[in-house]
């Protein structure tokens, strides 16, 4: 493993997280580029009372969740796509468990962007009149605020800087620098920014001279990384485009247990608490044959009719 | 020539794909929206920008996804981008023209729950939220759904607002600060709504061939007005039925 | 010249725009993708009283101040690099014939921010303290306002949203839909998703696969674009990475004769007034060898060898 | 071994890179500082982050440029970004440690002018402005300025102030809502300015070598104060000048 520069072990930076009460930005969308292996390892080391916040909600956040992990999580909404549901989440809403602050994939992400740009706050005037913001102002007032702009006297939400402690993204590959590069669409971009801290997992870290025939490429410079961890297929069961693809039969066995926290707790202690680290994950989850099949290919981005 | 035969979902597919105009940018997801949308792009809509909120724009995909966060449904597009690239930049911006949105239930405001439902016994049931849904009825001067024609999704009181459509209808929108709504278009198994201009509240435009309005009454929670010029919904010709079933779900998964 | 869905001839472009008082950001800095022929063809239809907007100043404010069609000059400072100032600029400033309002790059830049996000106005912390702050409050009290945030109660700079008319910027290439590829820093992002109606002059329109094969490189989707036009060594004798060179020749005299207004005169009565397009300038000014020899090196982005 | 023979060029720019940490993320523009940067990246600071305003970072230059707008300064860049993701995302964000500015005058208080200068007639001559020159003074946390030492530009009060310094000493930095600036360090051709304590007001930390505080006193503007402690600025090592000379700049378009 290239090591060096910022690259560092996954252990190591998740036991530099506080044991309770970190306050943690998670990049993946549903079922794509979720910061899988990085989660577990959360969940190996037993962190608790997590702050947690997301663009939209997906599978590492039902884990956690589902694993106790989490005090507080706010996010714009989320699912499985149509594997389904993030029931450990939405569990935790029904029976009033869970701290959950809703917002939506815009508000939070004006948060995000107010942080990232070292600005107090976004006027916008998305959420007016729903009850979304109607549940804001009660619950997170501190964040949230309805004022007239003083330009043109319309009323406008105000959306607090969020700057979270930590961001933690996957990507398919990285520097040693911390020059981050992604494929796709990169609704991770802005609360990476924002954090103090931003930890990478990437699938392989590549030479600066990559990094140097490709800028363009580069979503995240390196001024922002706090720490790359190299752990290829990473983001398995999730997908990487370019990289490689979901693994469907895992996610919809998923969609499914996740319904009852029993099942649920079985497949956590099988597969996350059952393996000391994230290629046991992928050996008892996927096999050897599995994660073949599963790589992209090169000119679709996923794997030609492996679904 | 025999009659065209087709589908209740190719026929919403095709009834929003005609609604939508040539250069118009518009917002989906995946299901019958993005079908609507290829549609139009097919026929009369060359110039239509299909964007994901994910931030993806104007994909081609040649096999079909599990949602936008499927990189099948990312293949071949013109331009990838971040959070507030899509949502702010475009979106927010005034740039979109029709958003399409699924909900669990809508009123006759066309305002929408996508967030949760109040069981029988008092209890909730918490589903997706928002995601860019809220959003995007803010923004988008359009806003499109295809949904079921049920009388507990189609109701007289949500059990959370999600996104607005007209509020409380009159002026109640722009006095709440929000900017203005163009059309609000509910296109389901029975009907299709819109906007009942003054009022601002929904009413049945056109009925769909052989859909009587007591079909429609004995299925919606709340007290439904019929348009004046009321209509019946345009079926399919046969060069739309022909690409929706070889070219854009070849596999049915949408259509059927 | 491939034609076209947003494909237009630039003459009639130019032709759409107000005789007097059009409201235009440029994209230009310094001595780099400066719409020349754009800026050329409005002087050549006489255009006046413009209210013009950029990041930072360069040939093309200069020319078109000089030659007499800007009312007002909003910018964040310029100059010619080492070739020289934007004398026709600073004489205007100096005898007050001018209306400029000078901003800074990251001021000016946050109005467009907020114009390109539809939100009313971005709070900041810079020019507090500063004469720039002072002039502008007197100026372009409409634009900029000092109050305290509600959130920290500390004193910030209110940057209004500012949705220009027209941007028009110069990129080495676009498709027939608009989307945009610029190759290298893109300081004119801001400012042209936050126009009204951004034109686009190219050196080469390519084909929407191009765009397929290469998402990453566009700058700007087609979303955006009112107008493209192709305008081969549109941006001549200012430089387009990738694309070709400066002329340091002609820029280094240019910056001189913009000492004297009488020298200018001459100057764009030779260059500007005195041919009826882009492809005349290019053959007074530069001629088919120099042309040739500015064409960049595919591995430099720049003429290796020929400064 | 013979004493090492250097410019005073080569002298303000080794200081400069000296002041430099490995890690630090600077700001910097054509000229003497990014001479500095990329001697400290070659010597003690190999992981400093070089960025140019205009949206470019960590290049690798092998052609001298005219200016930050001139590709030449581009090439292997690791990263390029537009306005907003220079000069907000990094700089306001608060990621630059360290911004290299140029002036046309500056007071004892480490505010700069690079705007416009008042001549005897009393006439104004305009020059540059900011660019990002105020926004760089407002966020870095360090402030570093390369300048001749000469009366009418070292002064007791400037023109036109283009950039905060400590505006007028003691807390009126932060009393007008300014965020916090750790350092002004003022390189001239015959000494070092840094902050004194307490005070925040500029006083001269070290006199290059052979120079006696009376050459300072008799070129600056303002009335000059020596620090406590004051030393004698290091000189280069020969290692420095070899790298300035053959690596750096081998032209010698600015150490000369």
């Amino acid at each position: 493993m290239l090591m060096g520069g910022k690259v560092r072990q996954l252990q190591d930076v998740v036991r530099e997280i506080p044991g309770r009460g970190a306050e943690i930005a998670l990049g993946g969308f549903a079922i794509t580029r979720c910061p899988v292996a990085f989660v577990n390892e959360l969940i190996r080391q037993g962190k608790k009372e997590l702050i947690l916040y997301e663009t939209i909600g997906g599978f590492t956040a039902d884990l956690l969740v589902g694993a106790g992990a989490v005090k507080r999580y706010s996010y714009g909404g989320g699912s499985l796509d149509k594997f389904g549901q993030l029931r450990r989440v939405n569990e935790g809403i029904e029976n009033g468990t869970l701290d959950v602050r809703e917002y939506t994939a815009l508000s939070i992400n004006l948060r995000f962007l107010a942080g990232s740009l070292g600005i107090p706050y976004v006027p916008s005037k998305t959420l007016l009149g729903t009850d979304i913001l109607a549940n804001l102002l009660g619950k997170d007032s501190e964040a949230v605020m309805v004022k007239e702009s003083p330009f043109d006297g319309e009323q406008y939400v105000y959306y607090r800087s969020l700057q979270p402690e930590y961001a933690v993204i996957h990507a398919p590959c990285a520097d040693a620098k911390g020059n981050v590069v992604i494929y796709g669409p990169t609704w991770d971009e802005e609360l990476a920014k924002a954090a103090k801290k931003l930890i990478v997992t990437v699938d392989k870290v590549v030479s600066t001279e990559f990094i140097r025939q490709h800028p363009e490429m580069v979503v995240i410079p390196s001024l922002y990384t706090y720490a790359v961890c190299e752990v290829p297929y990473g983001a398995y069961p999730t997908s990487v485009y370019k990289a490689y693809d979901y693994d469907a039969d895992v996610l919809s066995a998923y969609g499914r247990l996740n319904h009852e926290q029993s099942e649920f707790n079985k497949w956590l202690q099988e597969y996350v608490l059952g393996t000391k680290d994230h290629n046991e994950f992928l050996l008892k989850l996927a096999g050897m044959e599995k994660l073949a099949a599963l790589r992209a290919d090169p000119v679709f981005g996923y794997a030609k009719g492996a679904q | 020539m025999a009659a065209v035969t087709y589908t209740t979902n190719e026929l919403m597919a095709v009834t929003a794909a005609r609604a939508l105009r040539d250069g118009q940018n518009v917002v989906v997801g995946l299901g019958l929206p993005q079908v609507a949308a290829l549609l139009a792009k097919r026929t009369h809509a060359p110039n239509l920008n299909i964007i994901y909120e994910i931030g993806v724009a104007n994909a081609e995909a040649v096999d079909p996804g599990v949602g936008i966060a499927d990189p099948r449904l990312w293949h071949r597009s013109e331009y990838f981008t971040s959070s507030i690239g899509a949502l702010g930049s475009i979106l927010q911006k005034g740039l979109v023209d029709v958003g399409f949105l699924g909900a669990l239930q809508i009123d006759c405001f066309g305002n929408l729950n996508s967030t949760q439902v109040k069981l029988a016994d008092g209890s909730i049931r918490h589903f997706t939220g928002s995601g860019g849904a809220a959003d995007i009825a803010t923004f988008a001067r359009n806003i499109f759904v295809i949904m079921k024609h049920e009388k507990r999704k189609i109701t007289a009181s949500l059990d959370y607002l999600t996104s607005v459509g007209l509020l409380a209808g009159g002026d109640s929108r722009s006095k709440a600060g929000l900017p203005m709504c163009l059309e609000v278009k509910i296109i389901t198994n029975l009907c299709v709504f819109g906007i009942k201009r003054g009022q601002n509240v929904l009413e049945v435009q056109s009925l769909h061939p052989g859909v009587a309005q007591e079909d429609v009454l004995a299925n919606t929670g709340f007290a439904v007005t019929f348009a004046a010029d009321l209509q019946t919904t345009g079926i399919p010709t046969e060069v739309e039925t022909t690409l929706l079933r070889t070219r854009i779900d070849p596999r049915g998964l949408f259509i059927k």
